[in-house]
């Protein structure tokens, strides 16, 4: 059964992964981005992560995807990549560096130390992360929110139209007015 | 007492020198044929109390200590001793002659307290060259002398042949000196001390333990080759007849009484050193000596210019008396040195005096008939010309036999260069006279006059000083100079008798020289000498060889270090550097283009690196 | 004698400085105060030379302090006989530059006596410091200061010229520092006084930094190409400064600590030094000759004569290192004066190329008559100073070798050669009508250089006020040098 | 488990600051009003400043610690915050962009630096790091019409996103490994492959944030195209918090490692002074030279950290505390500078510098004089003490690379140095009256200067870090 | 736990790989943001293995933290995106180079 769910969720989320690279269209990335997101959804809960499992749907998929969705309407994206790139695709770059990366991350994982200890029953239920969140954890949470705050500065900062200032807007550097 | 004879003429060219364009030419004339007079008396009275004393012991008068370093200790010191007794008087003499001469002569110029101040640092120079007691002082003088001597050559420096002239003369004894410099170190290495008593002392006695010592013989050379450039001896003459650029009372002194006959002091000051480095003296000293003497009287036939003429003259006359130290009588060296400075200066007076009547000319050829324009020149110069060329009575006469004497006694060799240098000289000599004095004047519209009293007075002294100073050391008069040097040279040596077959061919060999030298320009013509005239004109191509063997190379090669040395080479290698850098600097720019990705893949290759030198190491 | 006297002197310009520095933009005023100022560290530095005790080797003032307790680092002056007459040199040089140049710099008046008075402190504290960090700020800090005076007051090329200069010296003194770093790691301490009772590791190659260092800044053979660049570029009381003061920073690192820390390496590289020497005396020379820019011709002849100070360094015994310390003073005195002669020369004409003079000695009589006594001083006349510095080197290289000094003998023809083809081109010939405009000589110009002139005199027919109070420490140096190489064997140390 | 808070005040004073200016933003109109919030980001840092100088050690669970490296490179950090919002205020009012925004986000990115130095966990490191990024990349896209600060901002983020994602592979091998991600776990780690790949995508990680060779691209151009005060404050503050988590991680955690990791850090710490300074040497671009220079000295702050030694761990913490304040310095006299109405960036439109604000133009030569550590200020002290623990360490290469690249920086400070003295200024180059930079501008010229002449009180400072880290 | 950890961890390094290829070689803004999204989710993957390995949830929490630090970054990422397509009209990062050299 394990097993199962793990072949099929690995290879759609390595399909995911795919699409994610090798759409042509944004939106096609963002769907397959989706897929993988929830794929690996599925292996959590295979992984004892129920809350993560949790977690991964609505806020990555239902938020972050939705968002990305959001933007892509927005921006009306066509296929911007018909114009040549001064740097090409950058495949000659990136399968080796890729195919290393790989190599060696691979290498590196397989020498971890093999698990196979017990779970204790409640492992990964919302309880449990939520205990260890609200001690162990704490500080880094409080943080998360500042680092909310500062999303929220940004979405501002970029996002509001320019408030009225007492003197005309200036740019910030010289050279592109030339 | 000493001291002052040295502050005198010190205190002359201070005073001169500060305040001399206040005094008016007056107070400048003033200031310095006094402070020479009162030199020349005090060297005087010190001379008596000296004659006084028959052991004539060397009086040393220490100032101040002057460099001192661990063993190295040398003060300012002055001696006074029979040797440097005569070459004060010798100096301050003739130089107050001269002084007196300049004050006529240089009357109209309007650098005239310059020209005093310069006159009387140099008779001070000199005078801390031939009173220094030890080395290191005497060195001093050696080079102030020097520097005056530039001054001088060089005085009307507008013209650049005199400032070339200065130049090369510096530069030329600068040679000498750096070989003398590294003379006065070998002493010091070998001999721990730079004192004339002192080395007279470790050196009495022939020497004694040194005796001939490879260092002691080295160091001989190397003084001897300072000796070379200051008293214009072969190879290093060939400054002195360029220095006629400069006024002629100071050829006459400088350049013919005094400063040349500095090498010639030298080699007699250091006498004990020189007898006991072995063969050097007889070896080098002579036969350089005796090759100068005959070389130069040879240049001097063929030249037109009469300063020129003097200065082989000059040249030959210092051979004369380097070829009497090598031969070991170093009192007629210094008997000669002394009736050379009489006659010479008396032969450049008389040329002066020339150049003031005709307005600058000097060239033999536009000269002529000047015997009764000009009694008293004319017969200044006639007797300093037969003096030069040893006719008796005159004082030349007497110290060349001494010479002549001291050669046949060396060596036959040198004896026989002397002789022939004796034909030449009388012959050249003659010429000379023939030419300025006697035919036709040149400019029938010309009314040239003998000068006025204060170069007249001076000629006149020197007159009589050439024509009777041989007494100074004549056999006949008791040789006076001799027993007054004896301390320092000793007794051996047969003095000349003066008589006899020797004197008689040596009389004759000058007679003949001036017949020929008479007959040949009796008609004011120029006998027709073939290449051989050609070759002596041009100085047996002595100074063209220099040119192409020492000066241009010389130039070629600061060139070539500076230009392909220096700028191609050294500071390329820096440049170089600086440009790899450069080229560096702009190879790493341009990995910035700006875009994102290929930063990503920058990072993303840094990692993998990463990994590489993991999973190799 | 109170220890405060060596901060007064290091620190004095320091002061008006920055006294300068807050005085109103007015041309004269700052001048009078810049000079004023260089009058104290004058002062101070005569009452040291006056109240040296002679016949005493060590240094007999020193001053200590904390500086960097943290690493151990003191604040440590201290002086001797072989820094005294350097200090008393500097102290005399900057008061002379800056009168003799009083109104040749007239932008930015205000930066340009800042940073001189800057340099000053710098130079002081570079001869006093017995800490080698503390050493080693103050041989940078003057880096600063001079790379503006060239930079911003020199001529055409001034910028190549001093960025050529700083990274020249630079490139040495950083491996300095890194030689200052392992002495410290080797023995905890650099303090000089300690670090001459401790036990010095891997020498050679402590020497070699610090000899690379400090041949550049001489400079040495054929480390020199950035000198006639800065020489001639910086503008006159820099020159001064820079030939003067700045080479001998250079010399005297190579006396105070090449020789005295690894006396073994210095031995065993003595001959390769002296050889450079020698080398730097000819090779200076000759290719002075040639040169068509008076300053440059100037900048050449510096190498020449640091030759001579090198040699006698390097031969190891009293009267060498006696000569080669007053040599230092000398090449300070009349090469300082050459370059204010130019610098007089410049003033007039705006170019320094020796065709465009000619018969100068016609219309500026008393500069001629002063020039002749300066170029004489350096073409080492008997009677100047330069004489009997270049005598004791000679002197000396001739103890250790004969053929050392006939070598280096032959440098005294080449600097008469050069020297005087140079008067003969612009003092002598025919007055061109250029030169016939040229203003006679300023009474600040001429009381600087009788200044020089009368120092010329002073070494040169009375040294031995300078030399005795150098004369015991040289002789404890020599001895220290010889004993030590006897005790252990020379060689070039291990690896770091 | 109760939360004992009082450790966490001086992060809390910064936070509260930011908060003010966030929300007070709303309601306070008029320029003079709004001086409150520089005023009250520099009392809360100075505040948060005291209270780090005076509290003692303390651990905050198993993921924060209130320790001698944390609390040096805190002080730090304030600091650097002070200065920058000083530098930042002038410029802000006269480009149109005095919002409370800018200073919220200063201190929060304060805030992410002050936990990154403190953090002994790895995951809570993560989240300090993106707390300090965060608001770094809204800093940098701040001139928000400005082509090139938007510019700026994307490829900062994008880029900084990449690294973290990698950084975060390397959290999780270690965790991996380790079983924690707390570095008390990880000191007790050997050494394995997996390890040593996870500490090594850590170290690119933080690398990156440092502007390490090769993770530094992205350097010049952020700089160069972000507001100048922003770079002010993001050259420091981002190099103080990777700098000091990689002291941290590296030298403190995981010594017994040593062999592994200092031959790479050396290479790291030595390309980075190549590259940095031999790209800095044709820059004619002032912002861009001063971004190399930035890259360089990442370099030479990784000598401590390859050292590995007590001595390296607190050099390259006295080297931080200068760098930031000549950086500072550097970059603040740009905000003096205006072209055509536009942030004056070019090295050329430092000329005449000199004749308009002396001042300015001596800060400049001094801040410059330091970069290249030159004595007497305090970049050469710091070097010294950096070259001298490298010696120690036996990484005599590294000390001479440090010198070799030293020497050729010697090239563009000056040149830009002595720009500033040349005359006459560039046409349409004005110098701005800037009276709240010219107080950050004269703190840190002081600094640099002080702690150049008198190093010792700030070399037992940072010394006392190295005592405290066994 | 029949499929073995480093099967889960071999497909995590694996989508992680395709998140770097994908940063190298896409040129649209937003797919390289989602490229970025992927790696972290990989690690997100390997986290949560690792935690099921070590049985202890230090793993899992560090999911959370991921989480929300990748909620962050992508209303910070799309803010400027937005911005820069409102001004520019463009989110080809190979077009975004005014900056370089």
């Amino acid at each position: 059964m394990e097993v199962l769910l793990f072949a099929v969720s690995a290879a759609l989320s390595l399909a995911g992964g795919v699409g994610v690279v090798a759409a042509r269209q944004p939106v096609h990335s963002a769907l397959s981005l989706l897929l993988v997101l929830g794929s690996l959804a599925v292996l959590y809960l295979t992984l004892a992560a129920e809350f993560l499992a949790v977690l991964q749907v609505i806020v990555y998929a239902g938020a972050i995807v939705v968002l990305f969705l959001f933007v892509i309407m927005l921006l009306h994206a066509r296929p911007p990549e018909s114009r040549p790139s001064p740097v090409g695709g950058q495949w000659g770059l990136a399968v080796p560096l890729g195919a290393a990366l790989w190599a060696g991350l691979s290498y590196a994982v397989l020498r971890l130390p093999a698990g196979g200890r017990e779970l204790p029953p409640e492992f990964g239920t919302t309880e449990a992360v939520g205990r260890e969140l609200f001690s162990r954890f704490l500080l880094p949470f409080e943080v998360a929110s500042l680092l909310l705050l500062v999303g929220i500065v940004a979405a501002v900062v970029l996002g509001s139209s320019p408030a009225p200032p007492s003197v005309p807007p200036r740019s910030a550097s010289g050279r592109e007015e030339a | 007492m000493v001291p002052w004879i040295v502050a005198l003429p010190l205190a002359g060219a201070l005073v001169n020198g500060l305040v001399g364009g206040r005094l008016g030419r007056r107070g400048t004339s003033l200031v310095a044929c006094l402070a020479v007079l009162g030199a020349f008396l005090l060297s005087v009275a010190a001379t008596q109390a000296l004659v006084a004393s028959p052991e004539r012991p060397a009086q040393v008068v220490r100032l101040f200590e002057w460099i001192a370093v661990a063993d190295f200790r040398i003060s300012a010191a002055f001696q006074w001793d029979p040797l440097s007794a005569l070459l004060a008087l010798v100096v301050t003499g003739v130089g107050f002659l001269i002084h007196v001469y300049s004050v006529g002569y240089m009357a109209e110029d309007p650098d005239y307290s310059r020209y005093f101040t310069y006159l009387n640092l140099f008779v001070a120079s000199m005078l801390v060259l031939v009173l220094g007691a030890n080395l290191l002082v005497l060195f001093v003088g050696w080079e102030l002398v020097g520097l005056c001597s530039y001054l001088l050559i060089g005085f009307w420096f507008e013209r650049p042949t005199a400032a070339a002239a200065g130049r090369k003369a510096f530069v030329v004894n600068r040679i000498g000196d750096a070989a003398f410099v590294v003379g006065i170190l070998s002493v010091w290495g070998l001999l721990g001390t730079l004192e004339f008593r002192e080395i007279w002392r470790l050196l009495g006695e022939g020497g004694g333990a040194l005796r001939g010592h490879p260092g002691l013989v080295a160091a001989a050379l190397l003084l001897f080759a300072g000796a070379t450039g200051k008293s214009a001896q072969l190879p290093l003459y060939v400054w002195l007849p360029d220095a006629m650029e400069g006024p002629t009372p100071v050829s006459a002194l400088i350049h013919a009484a005094t400063m040349v006959t500095a090498g010639v002091f030298l080699v007699g000051r250091l006498w004990p050193l020189f007898e006991a480095a072995g063969p050097v003296l007889a070896a080098v000293v002579a036969p350089v000596g005796a090759a100068t003497a005959l070389f130069a009287a040879s240049v001097a036939v063929a030249q037109y210019d009469l300063k020129r003429v003097l200065a082989y003259s000059t040249i030959s006359q210092l051979g004369y008396m380097f070829l009497a130290l090598g031969a070991g009588a170093g009192h007629a060296a210094f008997f000669h040195l002394t009736t050379h400075a009489f006659f010479k200066a008396l032969l450049f007076l008389a040329a002066g005096s020339v150049m003031h009547a005709v307005h600058g000319q000097i060239d033999l050829r536009h000269l002529g008939g000047l015997r009764r324009s000009m009694p008293l020149t004319f017969l200044g110069f006639v007797v300093g010309a037969l003096s030069l060329s040893g006719i008796p009575p005159l004082s030349g006469f007497w110290s060349k036999e001494e010479i002549l004497h001291a050669a046949r006694a060396h060596a036959a060799g040198i004896w026989v260069v002397a002789m022939a240098t004796s034909f030449v000289t009388a012959y050249y000599a003659t010429r000379a006279a023939v030419l300025a004095f006697w035919g036709e004047p040149a400019d029938p519209h010309a009314h040239p006059h003998d000068p006025p009293p204060a170069m007249a007075w001076p000629m006149v002294g020197l007159v009589v000083l050439s024509a009777f100073g041989g007494f100074l050391g004549a056999q006949w008069a008791g040789a006076p100079l001799r027993a007054f040097l004896q301390p320092l040279f000793g007794d051996h040596g047969e003095a000349s008798s003066v008589a006899g077959a020797e004197v008689a061919v040596a009389v004759a060999v000058a007679l003949a020289g001036v017949v020929a030298g008479w007959w040949a320009h009796r008609a004011r013509q120029e006998p027709d000498l073939g290449p051989l005239g050609r070759a002596l004109a041009a100085q047996w191509g002595v100074e063209a060889a220099y040119h192409r063997a020492v000066v241009r190379p010389a130039k070629a090669l600061s060139q070539l270090l500076a230009e392909r040395v220096d700028a191609g080479a050294v500071d390329r290698a820096a440049s170089g550097l600086a440009d790899l850098v450069v080229r560096a600097a702009a190879a790493v720019r341009t990995w910035q283009t700006g875009n994102v990705r290929q930063y990503a893949a920058g990072v993303l290759a840094g990692a993998v690196v990463l990994f590489a030198y993991w999973v190799l190491r | 004698m109170p220890s405060w006297v060596l901060s007064a002197t290091v620190f004095s310009p320091l002061a008006g400085a920055v006294l300068v520095a807050l005085l109103p933009r007015r041309d004269g005023l700052l001048r009078t105060v810049a000079i004023l100022t260089t009058l104290l560290p004058l002062a101070l530095a005569g009452w040291l030379f006056w109240q040296a005790p002679l016949g005493e080797a060590g240094f007999w003032l020193t001053e200590r302090g904390l500086w960097v307790p943290a690493v151990g680092i003191g604040y440590h002056l201290g002086v001797d006989g072989i820094s005294l007459p350097l200090v008393a040199l500097t102290a005399f040089l900057f008061p002379v530059a800056l009168v003799g140049t009083w109104d040749a710099v007239r932008t930015r008046v205000k930066e340009y006596l800042v940073l001189l008075l800057l340099l000053e402190t710098a130079v002081l504290g570079t001869f006093l410091a017995l800490d080698l960090l503390l050493f080693y700020v103050f041989w940078e800090a003057v880096l600063v200061p001079m790379y503006f005076l060239i930079g911003l007051w020199g001529s055409e090329r001034r910028a190549y010229a001093a960025l050529k200069f700083f990274l020249f010296t630079m490139a040495g003194s950083v491996l300095m520092l890194l030689a200052i770093a392992g002495l410290y790691l080797a023995t905890g301490t650099l303090d000089f006084l300690r670090l001459l009772g401790a036990e010095l590791p891997a020498q050679g190659w402590l020497f070699a930094a610090f000899a690379v260092a400090f041949a550049i800044k001489v400079p040495l053979f054929p480390l020199h190409t950035w000198l006639p660049d800065a020489h001639t570029e910086a503008p006159t009381a820099g020159s001064v400064i820079l030939a003067g003061l700045l080479l001998k920073m250079g010399t005297y690192g190579l006396v105070r600590f090449c020789l005295t820390l690894f006396p073994e390496v210095a031995r065993a590289a003595a001959p390769l030094f002296m050889a450079l020497g020698v080398v730097g005396i000819l090779y200076g020379a000759a290719v002075a000759y040639t040169q068509p820019d008076v300053k440059r011709l100037v900048a050449y002849s510096s190498v020449s004569h640091l030759g001579f100070v090198v040699l006698g360094t390097f031969v190891l015994n009293p009267q060498g290192l006696a000569g080669a310390l007053l040599q230092m003073v000398n090449h300070g005195i009349s090469t300082g004066a050459l370059f204010l002669l130019v610098g007089v020369l410049y003033e007039r004409a705006h170019t320094r190329d020796m065709d465009a003079f000619g018969g100068v000695a016609r219309v500026m009589p008393t500069f001629a008559a002063l020039s002749l006594f300066v170029v004489f001083s350096s073409a080492a006349l008997p009677g100047t100073n330069g004489f009997v510095g270049e005598f004791l080197v000679l002197l000396g290289a001739f103890r250790k070798d004969p053929r050392w000094a006939a070598l280096a003998a032959g440098g005294v023809i080449l600097s008469a050669v050069y020297l005087l083809w140079m008067v003969q081109r612009v003092y002598f010939g025919p007055v061109r009508p250029e030169v016939r405009t040229f203003a006679p000589l300023r009474p600040h110009e001429g009381a600087a250089l009788v200044a020089l002139v009368l120092a010329v005199l002073w070494i040169g027919l009375y040294p031995r006020p300078w030399l005795a109070r150098s004369e015991a420490a040289v002789q404890s140096l020599v001895q220290r040098v010889a004993s030590v190489a006897e005790a252990a064997s020379p060689g070039w140390g291990g690896r770091p | 488990m109760s939360l004992d808070l009082r450790p966490l005040f001086p992060e809390l004073a910064v936070v509260a600051a930011s908060l003010v200016a966030l929300v007070g933003d709303v309601f306070v109109r008029g320029p003079r009003a709004r001086m409150a919030w520089p005023v009250a980001g520099v009392v809360a840092v100075s505040v948060a400043g005291v209270l780090v100088w005076r509290a003692g050690d303390a651990a905050f669970g198993s993921l924060y610690a209130r320790d001698a490296l944390g609390n040096a490179l805190q002080a730090v950090a304030l600091a650097v915050a002070a200065v920058g919002l000083l530098l930042a205020r002038d410029y802000l009012v006269r480009t149109g962009l005095d919002r409370g925004e800018y200073y919220a986000l200063v201190l929060l990115s304060t805030v992410g630096a002050m936990l990154m130095v403190a953090s002994q966990d790895l995951l809570f490191l993560f989240v300090a790091l993106e707390t300090l990024s965060l608001p770094l990349y809204v800093l940098a896209g701040f001139a928000r019409d400005s082509h090139r600060s938007q510019e700026a901002s994307l490829k900062y983020f994008l880029l900084g996103s990449f690294a973290s994602a990698l950084l975060l592979y390397g959290v999780a091998l270690v965790y991996g490994v380790a079983g924690s991600t707390a570095l008390s776990r990880l000191a007790e780690a050997d050494a394995s492959f997996p390890l040593l790949v996870g500490l090594g995508l850590v170290v690119v990680g933080l690398g990156f944030k440092a502007a390490v060779v090769p993770f530094h691209a992205w350097a010049p151009d952020v700089y160069e195209g972000a507001p100048v005060p922003a770079v002010a404050f993001m050259s420091v503050v981002a190099k103080v918090g990777a700098v000091g988590a990689l002291l941290r991680i590296l030298p403190a955690t995981v010594p017994h490692l040593l062999s592994a990791w200092q031959p790479l850090l050396a290479a790291l710490s030595a390309a980075t002074m190549l590259v940095g300074n031999l790209a800095a040497l044709r820059q004619t671009n002032l912002k861009r030279m001063l971004a190399y220079s930035s890259v360089a000295h990442a370099g030479y702050l990784l000598i401590g950290v390859a050292a590995g030694s007590d001595a390296g761990v607190w050099s390259a913490v006295y080297y931080l505390a200068v760098y930031g304040a000549m950086k500072l310095g550097a970059f603040g006299v740009l905000t003096f500078l205006e072209r055509a109405g536009v942030e004056a960036d070019e090295v050329e439109d430092l000329r005449g510098l000199a004749d308009r604000s002396p001042a300015a133009a001596a800060a400049f030569a001094v801040f410059m004089a330091s970069l290249t550590g030159l004595p007497p200020t305090a970049g050469f002290v710091g070097k010294f003490y950096l070259f001298t623990a490298a010696l120690e360490a036996g990484l005599l290469w590294l000390a001479l690379v440090a010198v070799a690249t030293s020497v050729v920086s010697v090239a563009y400070y000056l040149r830009a140095a002595y720009t500033a003295y040349l005359g006459p200024a560039r046409a349409g180059v004005r110098v701005l009256r800037a009276p709240w930079a010219g107080v950050g501008l004269g703190l840190s010229a002081g600094a640099t200067l002080l702690f150049g002449v008198l190093p010792g009180p700030l070399t037992s400072w940072a010394q006392r870090v190295a005592a405290l880290l066994r | 736990m029949t499929v073995p950890a480093s099967a889960y961890l071999l497909l995590s390094a694996a989508l992680f790989t395709l998140g770097t290829v994908g940063v190298l070689v896409r040129r649209t803004a937003l797919i390289l943001f989602m490229s970025i999204e992927l790696m972290l989710n990989a690690v997100n993957l390997a986290f949560v293995t690792l935690a099921r390995v070590h049985a202890n949830l230090d793993g899992q929490l560090a999911v959370f933290f991921v989480l929300v630090v990748a909620a962050v970054e992508v209303v910070v990422g799309l803010s400027i995106l937005v911005h820069i397509f409102r001004s520019r009209d463009t989110v080809d990062v190979d077009e975004v180079d005014l900056l370089r050299g």
